[in-house]
């Protein structure tokens, strides 16, 4: 399908017509000094004229020269917040008088529209669709969040020095997963369309098509994201390197700079790994099974018979980096990593995955 | 246990708050009564009877004579013994006493400093005597205080999470204050518990619930060094609440030593 | 001569922090009071001293986790002296409010846990919930709400982590402290019903007509400024205070004991001070409920603090809701400041009684010295006079008696010892 | 993608988060701190769909305390009660071990991979199990001696610690009757042994074996244990293909979503806990894998 042009006042419109069709719409906004996911309301509320520097262990807002609404890439938070949330009821259980009752939670799922969704991320959604949808059990909690929810994409028009979306194959364009994709003008956006939701409200927008000019223009702003990309990862045999080399000395070597503070699988739009908690009252009559985030850096995450498997900073590096690289591959068809640079620039000591990679690999070839 | 467990509060140098925490448990704290035998709690009843107690909480640091043999005492009528607090786990905010010259400090704030008793440290409970578990915090946190007292009557072990404060606040959507503003923050060498407040608060983390398993400060000290941090700030967010835990104090005495070199 | 009888109190209980009582009498003639501190010392003035201002009001709060927004209301308002800072208007506001949180938790703390069980003879407020479960449910609840707010506003109720000098770190969100409001409501209310259920206590019948201090504000029943005025008539700015109170060390105690300069006499801070010399100016629902009470003014019997405190709850709920119904987040919720040479001091109307701080701060930002009063320190000679004065009707009793006797007394003053420990066991000999 | 041996497991009906409430129906005390629990379920409907494979586990639920994973130590076949040896360890086995009959718990399952049955049907079967690794593999014996005749010969190598903590004894003499070749060895003798002393491994070292390579080897207990026995059945010549083991890892979702019980590349809640020894051999040696 051909692209459509919608002006740039016209953006308020379709956050209504989301609205409208019972959607909350969750975009960036300015928050805590960084460009977060939250719900907005009026496209006031997108961080318009700023950008962001990104390097390893620094971010910065900055202002830019023009008013547009997407001149940044990604932030803190992904969209991993809203479909896996950090907390979420899994069952309850009642003592009674025949025993325990065992109830699974009742909940309204929320109906989520979200408004600027990177490539990258796109990417990194569909990898957590086969986590929770595809393999041999469902994920609940994520399915009901997904199937309702609601993709509007943008396409990136330039780039962190964090960002190597290009190495994972996976942006800046953003190529399908998604409603309705934009790529933003000075004037306006091109409208892409990717699935009938999204047709449909296409249609209830004040859209006409876009001039010769208005293509070439969102070509070239494209192709610019692709040009400002200077951080590679080399993927070739990226599998086999990492998992015949567990005990390459460059593991320990990470293993002393890192914290473990397990910040880089927060912020990672993939990981996906969680606890149990049992919330009861006092007497313990009511509880709640809850599943929060956690993340294979923590000591006790992996412990067998009160011992942590992983028992240094350096195995539970190696972990993580052999999870996200090549494991992954074997568990999911495909890397766990889709290049957003999210874990170089989050990481308070600046541990960047493409350098350990190079290092580790660099004895191999 | 048959009867009800027999529970005793003890306080060594401290501020009360942690022991306040029990009595913070507004909505548990008559259940929690009724689960246990409060024996000896001063600060909340006048009952005080003697040992052998149960379960018995201690607050605070060993500071004087008469408290480091007072301490054994306790714990010779304890059948498990908890500390509450960085006081207790590790010596609290006056171990910073334990670098000074303690004449000094008795002279600058006792006009006769003669009247007053007190030993050159402030020490944690476990260089006294063997403790059975430790609750961190400044103040401990009353969510865990139950989590860890239920735990007791029922017999199992308490589920108090070792990770890092990085993790609560990822959890709560809070931005971290070091990467997006160039604020030092302990958040990575701290234990959670307190459910990453600091940061939410726009500010950074000081360590109050002490070091987190197998942290390796002298990583996150040097790149805050790189981006700027003044040497001295770096040991005073150290030096706080936990500052004589060994591994604040190591990396705090390390940056003193690299400075003076 | 007669072997002595002593009284001793070896520990007080249901006090904050550690402490004892001592009195020793010959043929009935009281010879020694002493309120006994023993709360070891923990040197916070020598400390302070080569920290970052910044981190003062963080530090100073684990004076006393008790009281810990007195301490840091007391400490940033002495360092924005000393760098001349002025907040503004909605900063002072929040200030007030999240004082307002620390009032009704600790007074509602003392009044149904700590004091009332000495009324209505319980060992404990836990105890005391078996026959008074209603009043004792309702004062948690009352207590809750204080530390709720103090989680809002401070991020938790014990050394909260917000306050800053120049102002709060963070502001909090409106929709957080609206949704206080309905529990607030019910809160006046109940607070009232608590003060009237307090009032009709048995009361020892007790006078003192001893010199009340406390910081008294032209416009507002004082929390954070204003002037230190006597009943005796004296009043001065807070940067006079060191020359009209002085302390004192003396040896039965690791705190200091403050007295009248010059004259050496003894004062009393707290609720009771507070409500003498500001009655005129609490909350309309407080000052209804003082007459509708008939609360003599003055009052000069310290039993009847449990009283004073309860008018005072209900002043915090109702100054509390007014400031919850009209909060706008302040901006900036901080006000910036550079650092510069200076000496700075506040006093500020701590749950127990005023409360003084001193430092001097040097170009860098360091605290080069610093000067801690609190409320209990203060009111310690006077603890040991009013002793003195209630002994003699009790000296007929048993020991064990008079010990519970003067436990009362003491217990009624609130003493928090664990913050007077710059700061008890009764002993009493008599023969 | 890996996907375990091709049987089409059973896999719990609906929400896999969701537990099944359950009742202790009789408990037989084994051997000091392990014991059978006989559980229940409360909802009939749930009983009749219930089917496990050898091999597969529950995760036990103790409302207010936690989860842990329990292999199925019942006969296959039953209907009415499902039974799991449990050795007391931590807070859920403690309080497990503290309900008696009658006592509510939540179950769900069955997860897991099994034990190739099918693989080994006219073969030769050695089952090694050291301490509690043999309650994974009693349902193995329940299913071969209820089929005895698939199979060609079958021996069970059993070793404990000491002879008193041999699981199941009032079995052997069935096992046997069902012709299953018992060896039982200690680490220590004790009072009446008069059966072997030594470590599991040792039996198969010793044991005759009719084709190397027609054998199949499964085998269950500490991960030492594991190692030895490969080393065994590698020496006597038994095709590294045709080894099988039980691993051991913690759990929390039991379905591969939590990543708790991750090896290299293998979740062992869903892709084992049975693994053919060929896939794991890359990663059982790493340190702090
Ligand atoms: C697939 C599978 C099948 C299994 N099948 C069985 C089976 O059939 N029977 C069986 O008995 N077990 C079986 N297990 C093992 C069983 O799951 C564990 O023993 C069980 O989870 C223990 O749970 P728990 O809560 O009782 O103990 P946990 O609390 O998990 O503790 C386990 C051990 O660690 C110690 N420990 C715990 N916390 C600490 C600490 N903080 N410090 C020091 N030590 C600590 C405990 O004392 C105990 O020894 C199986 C495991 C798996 C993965
Ligand atoms: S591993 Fe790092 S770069 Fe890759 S997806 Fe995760 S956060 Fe982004
Ligand atoms: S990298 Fe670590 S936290 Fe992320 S999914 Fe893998 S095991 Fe989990
Ligand atoms: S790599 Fe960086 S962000 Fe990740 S755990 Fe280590 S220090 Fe933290």
């Amino acid at each position: 399908m051909p692209p459509w042009f919608l002006e740039k006042a016209c953006l308020q419109d379709l956050l209504e017509r989301l609205r409208d069709r019972g959607y909350a719409v969750i975009g960036p906004t300015i928050s805590q000094e960084a460009i977060c996911y939250d719900e907005i309301h009026t496209i006031d509320e997108l961080p318009r004229g700023w950008t962001d520097v990104q390097q390893a262990g620094r971010y910065r807002l900055q202002r830019r020269a023009d008013e547009s609404l997407f001149g940044y890439v990604v932030g803190p938070h992904s969209w991993k917040r809203y479909l896996f949330p950090p907390q979420a009821t899994l069952m309850t259980a009642d003592r009674t008088d025949g025993g325990w009752s065992m109830q699974a939670p009742v909940e309204v799922p929320p109906r989520y529209a979200f408004l600027g969704v990177r490539a990258c991320e796109l990417a990194a959604i569909r990898i957590q669709d086969k986590v929770f949808l595809e393999g041999p059990y469902v994920d609940l909690v994520y399915q009901a969040r997904r199937e309702r929810c609601f993709v509007v994409a943008v396409n990136c028009t330039q780039a962190a020095s964090t960002c190597f979306c290009t190495s994972m194959n996976t942006g800046p364009r953003c190529q399908a997963g998604f409603d309705l994709a934009l790529t933003e003008l000075p004037t306006g956006f091109l409208v892409e369309c990717g699935s009938d939701a999204g047709s449909e409200l296409l249609a209830s927008l004040p859209v006409r098509e876009p001039s010769a000019e208005e293509l070439t223009a969102a070509e070239s702003a494209r192709e610019q994201a692709v040009h400002q990309i200077q951080r590679l990862m080399d993927t070739t045999n990226i599998r086999e390197d990492l998992l015949t080399n567990l005990n390459h000395p460059r593991w320990q070597e990470a293993g002393e700079r890192c914290l473990s503070c397990t910040n880089c699988t927060m912020v990672c739009p993939t990981c996906f790994c969680s606890s149990v908690n049992e919330v009861a009252d006092l007497g313990a009559d009511h509880v709640r099974r809850e599943r929060v985030w956690d993340s294979c850096f923590n000591l006790d995450f992996s412990t067998m018979n009160g011992t942590p498997v992983r028992n240094n900073v350096a195995s539970r590096y190696r972990q993580w980096l052999t999870h996200k690289l090549a494991s992954w591959h074997d568990q999911f068809g495909s890397s766990g990593c889709v290049g957003c640079g999210r874990c170089i620039t989050w990481c308070p000591v600046g541990i960047d995955l493409t350098e350990e990679v190079a290092a580790i690999r660099g004895d191999v070839r | 246990m048959t009867a009800k467990p027999r529970l005793a509060v003890f306080k060594f140098a401290s501020c009360d708050g942690c022991q306040l925490s029990l009595l913070d448990c507004e909505d548990e704290l008559l259940a929690v009564a009724g689960a246990v035998e409060i024996v000896h709690f001063a600060e909340a009843t006048s009952r005080m009877e003697p040992g052998p107690y149960d379960i018995v909480l201690v607050e605070g640091s060993i500071t004087t004579p008469d408290d480091a043999a007072r301490i054994q005492d306790v714990r010779a009528n304890a059948r498990f013994l908890m500390t509450i607090g960085a006081c207790a786990t590790a010596g609290g905010i006056q171990s910073l006493r334990n670098w000074a010259d303690h004449q000094e400090f008795l002279q600058a704030v006792y006009a006769r400093p003669e009247y007053i008793s007190s030993l050159a440290t402030s020490t944690a409970i476990a260089d006294h005597v063997p403790v059975d578990f430790e609750l961190r915090g400044c103040p401990i946190s009353r969510q865990q205080l139950l989590e860890v007292l239920v735990a007791l009557i029922d017999g199992r072990k308490p589920q108090t999470p070792g990770h890092g404060v990085c993790l609560d606040c990822k959890r709560r959507g809070s931005v971290c204050i070091t990467v997006a503003r160039g604020v030092p923050c302990m958040g990575p060498l701290t234990q959670s518990g307190c459910g990453a407040i600091c940061p939410a608060f726009d500010r950074g983390c000081y360590g109050c619930f002490g070091p987190a398993p197998q942290v390796q400060p002298r990583s996150l000290t040097g790149h805050l060094l790189e981006q700027g941090a003044p040497p001295r700030q770096l040991v005073q967010l150290l030096r706080n609440f936990n500052g004589f835990a060994p591994e604040f104090r190591g990396e705090s005495e390390r940056l003193i030593s690299q400075q003076e070199t | 001569m007669e072997p002595a009888r002593t009284i001793q109190v070896k520990v007080l209980t249901r006090v904050e922090g550690e402490g004892a009582l001592f009195v020793r009498l010959r043929n009935n003639i009281i010879e020694d009071v002493r309120l006994q501190i023993y709360e070891p010392p923990r040197f916070f003035e020598a400390f302070l001293c080569d920290r970052s201002l910044e981190e003062i009001p963080d530090i100073t709060a684990r004076i006393c986790g008790i009281c810990p927004v007195a301490y840091q209301m007391s400490s940033v308002h002495a360092l924005e002296a000393a760098l001349g800072i002025v907040i503004s208007p909605e900063i002072r506001r929040l200030r007030r409010l999240l004082y307002c949180g620390e009032w009704i938790e600790s007074h509602a703390l003392h009044m149904h846990l700590l004091h009332a069980p000495d009324f209505l003879g319980y060992e404990s407020g836990i105890a005391m919930a078996q026959d008074h479960k209603r009043e004792v449910a309702r004062g948690l609840r009352l207590k809750k709400h204080g530390n709720q707010l103090l989680d809002v506003l401070g991020g938790r109720a014990i050394h909260p982590v917000n306050v800053c000098v120049g102002g709060f770190y963070r502001a909090p969100r409106r929709e957080d402290l609206t949704a206080l409001i309905p529990d607030f409501e019910w809160g006046l209310e109940a607070a009232m019903a608590a003060t009237r259920w307090v009032a009709g206590f048995d009361f020892p019948a007790f006078r003192q007509p001893c010199e009340l201090v406390a910081v008294v504000h032209p416009d507002e029943y004082a929390m954070n400024e204003g002037r230190v005025t006597s009943s005796a008539g004296h009043s001065w700015p807070v940067d006079e205070y060191e020359t009209a109170f002085a302390e004192e060390h003396v040896a039965h105690s690791t705190a200091l004991q403050s007295r009248r300069v010059p004259g050496g006499t003894s004062y009393l801070t707290g609720p009771l001070a507070r409500i003498n010399l500001s009655r005129a100016q609490l909350s309309p629902a407080a000052r209804r409920l003082a007459d509708e009470i008939k609360f003599e003014s003055p009052c000069q019997n310290p039993f009847k603090a449990i009283i004073a405190r309860g008018l005072e709850l209900v002043h915090a709920y109702e100054v509390a809701l007014e400031i919850l119904k009209t909060y706008r987040p302040p901006v900036p919720s901080r006000i910036p400041y550079l650092h510069r040479q200076g000496s700075g001091c506040a006093a500020t109307e701590a749950p127990r009684g005023l409360l003084y701080n001193r430092y001097t701060v040097d170009a860098t930002g360091q605290v080069t010295a610093s000067r801690i009063v609190p409320p209990t320190a203060q009111n310690q000679r006077q603890i040991e006079q009013d002793l003195r004065d209630h002994l003699p009707g009790l000296l007929h009793l048993g020991d064990a008696e008079v010990a519970l006797g003067c436990e009362r007394l003491v217990r009624s003053y609130d003493p928090c010892i664990s913050c007077s420990t710059h700061f008890l066991q009764l002993k009493l000999e008599r023969s | 993608m890996n996907q375990t041996a091709s049987l089409d497991l059973p896999l719990p009906a609906c929400n896999p988060w969701l537990a099944h409430s359950v009742t202790i129906d009789r408990i037989t005390p084994e051997v000091a701190g392990v014991s059978t629990y006989h559980l229940r379920f409360v909802d009939p409907e749930a009983a009749r769909n219930y089917r496990f494979r050898p091999g597969q586990f529950n995760m036990l639920y103790l409302p207010g305390v936690g989860e842990s994973a329990i292999s199925l130590s019942a006969d296959p076949r039953g209907h009415v009660t499902w039974a799991h040896t449990v050795r007391t360890a931590g807070n859920v086995t403690q309080t497990l071990a503290k309900l008696g009959v009658g006592g509510s718990l939540g179950l769900r399952g069955p997860f897991g991979s099994c034990w190739p049955l099918d693989q080994a049907m006219g073969k030769d079967l050695i089952l090694v199990a050291g301490g509690i690794g043999l309650p994974p593999l009693r349902p193995v014996i329940y299913e071969i001696a209820a089929r005895r005749d698939e199979f060609a010969s079958v021996a069970v190598l059993y070793g404990a610690r000491t002879p008193d903590t041999l699981l199941y004894q009032a079995e052997y003499d069935a096992w046997r009757k069902a012709g299953i070749d018992l060896h039982l060895t200690a680490d220590m003798s004790g009072a009446g042994w008069n059966g072997a002393v030594g470590v599991v491994p040792l039996l198969l070292d010793r044991l005759p074996l009719a084709d190397a390579a027609r054998t199949q080897v499964w085998m269950c207990g500490p991960e030492v244990m594991l190692k030895y026995t490969v080393k065994s059945a590698l020496r006597r010549g038994i095709p590294a293909g045709n080894l099988w083991l039980s691993m051991e890892r913690n759990m929390q979702c039991a379905i591969g979503l939590c990543g708790h019980c991750q090896l290299g590349p293998e979740f062992v809640c869903r892709n084992g806990p049975v693994f053919p020894w060929n896939r794991m051999a890359p990663y059982l040696d790493v340190k702090g894998l």
